[in-house]
């Protein structure tokens, strides 16, 4: 009945990482309507600095709704023109159920962990 | 899916802002009741996806009319299964034209209801632009 | 100790059966809301025993009374402040005459309010027999 | 936003081990209104056995409110004809200072650690 986000502050928190070609977006926590836009802003402004190959990390997403996906496809869409990508890093069952139920596993490339994804991008 | 009549259980009442920053305590709420009612932890992820869709729906809709009238939750619990009805005073709309998933490419919306309707067991929507939407589901323990 | 007055702020509004089992999701909320504003985690605590102490009382009281009425909870949140009310339709009783810790040895009850008293910046108690009992209670972030 | 009651059934979890010439209920989860009655008769069952020496040790405990610590008085005054005791554990702030407040650390020996009472009692 006690909650976990004893010492955390924000209910989604979210790192960026360069390796190699890629950025990393290490998401944290909830993705829903309340922190979304957080997630968009972050995609925008890696784009806006001519990151084209983005990867969102969802291994530590705790929940993840339609608001998420909506987001996750914007960026999609955002790196498309300049030939880019958007990959996920998820290995949670509750998490690619999602996924799967929209079918949106077959827009995104989807990597069980940052070792997969290096392998398959060389 | 079956439509969910409304079932005799424990209720529980719930008012919030239409602002997406509560939608976390809802979703909250509901799997604290689920767990107490033993329901897995595969179905209480369910509930609180859909729970979150209606929420989201609400508030979204609400605020666009530019109401501020607040967003209530209703958590009817029995022996087998939860009951969560959300509703809204705002613009309201057609069930019947919505909540198929388009498959013309890239879209950034329309996935909730598609989801909701996939998660859980009963879905019931009474929505009127005059009165808004209430939206009820059913989830059961298996 | 001071009165607390209604203050301006946010407000979430919940309703339970009086019963027991509930008092969990209360504090719930209560430690999710003062969270999202930032309190620190001894406040939560503090508040979470208060909220808990009143909701206990009004859960009692209130089935004792052969009562059904729900217990109403209304989180009322702010800048730097949470200001929670608990309302029954219990049988009411005189503030002024409980709240001090009796040292005649080893009693069993008595121990809520006065915990809250010291938990909490502001304490406002308004009861009747005819009505029942409405406690609100202030803390503040320091 | 998440609760980490995940996997645990009950809100309180109480596990009797009987160590010398104590018996040790360790209590894990709340305790309040609702699982109170839980420790009551825990320990009515306890005395009902001849068990006079009992040890609460709360260092699991996420929450007591004056419900349990009205339950915890009802204990002591129930070994209390038979010479018997009732003692705790506890090093958590968050759980001494309800005892403080209610003047309950004159009432009760505290001990920080099992080692701590063993010591003392051995
Ligand atoms: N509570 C509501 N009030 C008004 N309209 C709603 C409500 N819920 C859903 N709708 C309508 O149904 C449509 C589909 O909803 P949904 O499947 O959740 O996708 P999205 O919200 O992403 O568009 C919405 O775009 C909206 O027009
Ligand atoms: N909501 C309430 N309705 C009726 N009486 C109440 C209520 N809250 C407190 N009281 C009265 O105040 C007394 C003291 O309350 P408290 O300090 O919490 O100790 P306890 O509940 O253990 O007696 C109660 O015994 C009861 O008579």
């Amino acid at each position: 009945m006690d909650d976990n986000n004893k010492g955390k502050g924000e209910p989604l928190d979210i790192k960026a990482e360069k390796v190699g070609n890629y950025v990393i977006l290490r998401l944290s926590g909830e993705v829903d309507v309340y922190t979304a836009p957080q997630l968009r802003e972050q995609i925008i402004s890696q784009v806006d600095k001519g990151e084209y190959d983005i990867v969102v990390d969802l291994e530590m997403v705790d929940f993840l709704d339609s608001t998420g996906l909506g987001v996750l496809v914007g960026g999609l869409k955002r790196v498309k023109p300049h030939n880019g990508s958007l990959s996920l890093i998820c290995n949670q069952e509750k998490i690619l159920r999602i996924f799967r139920i929209t079918g949106l596993t077959k827009v995104f490339p989807i990597f069980s962990s940052k070792e997969d994804l290096q392998k398959e991008s060389g | 899916m079956i439509e969910a009549s409304e079932k005799e259980g424990t209720v529980i009442e719930l008012e919030i802002p239409a602002k997406p920053r509560y939608v976390g305590v809802v979703r909250l709420i509901a799997s604290s009741l689920a767990r107490m009612q033993d329901f897995r932890e595969e179905a209480i992820d369910d509930l609180k996806i859909a729970i979150s869709e209606l929420c989201t729906n609400a508030i979204i809709h609400t605020s666009n009319k530019g109401g501020l009238s607040p967003v209530v939750v209703r958590y009817i619990t029995g022996d087998d299964f939860i009951q969560v009805e959300v509703q809204d005073n705002g613009p309201g709309f057609d069930a019947a034209c919505v909540g198929r998933l388009r498959e013309n490419g890239l879209v950034e919306k329309g996935y909730g209801i598609p989801l909701i309707k996939s998660l859980v067991d009963e879905f019931f929507c009474d929505s009127d632009p005059a009165t808004g939407t209430r939206i009820r589901i059913t989830k059961y323990r298996e």
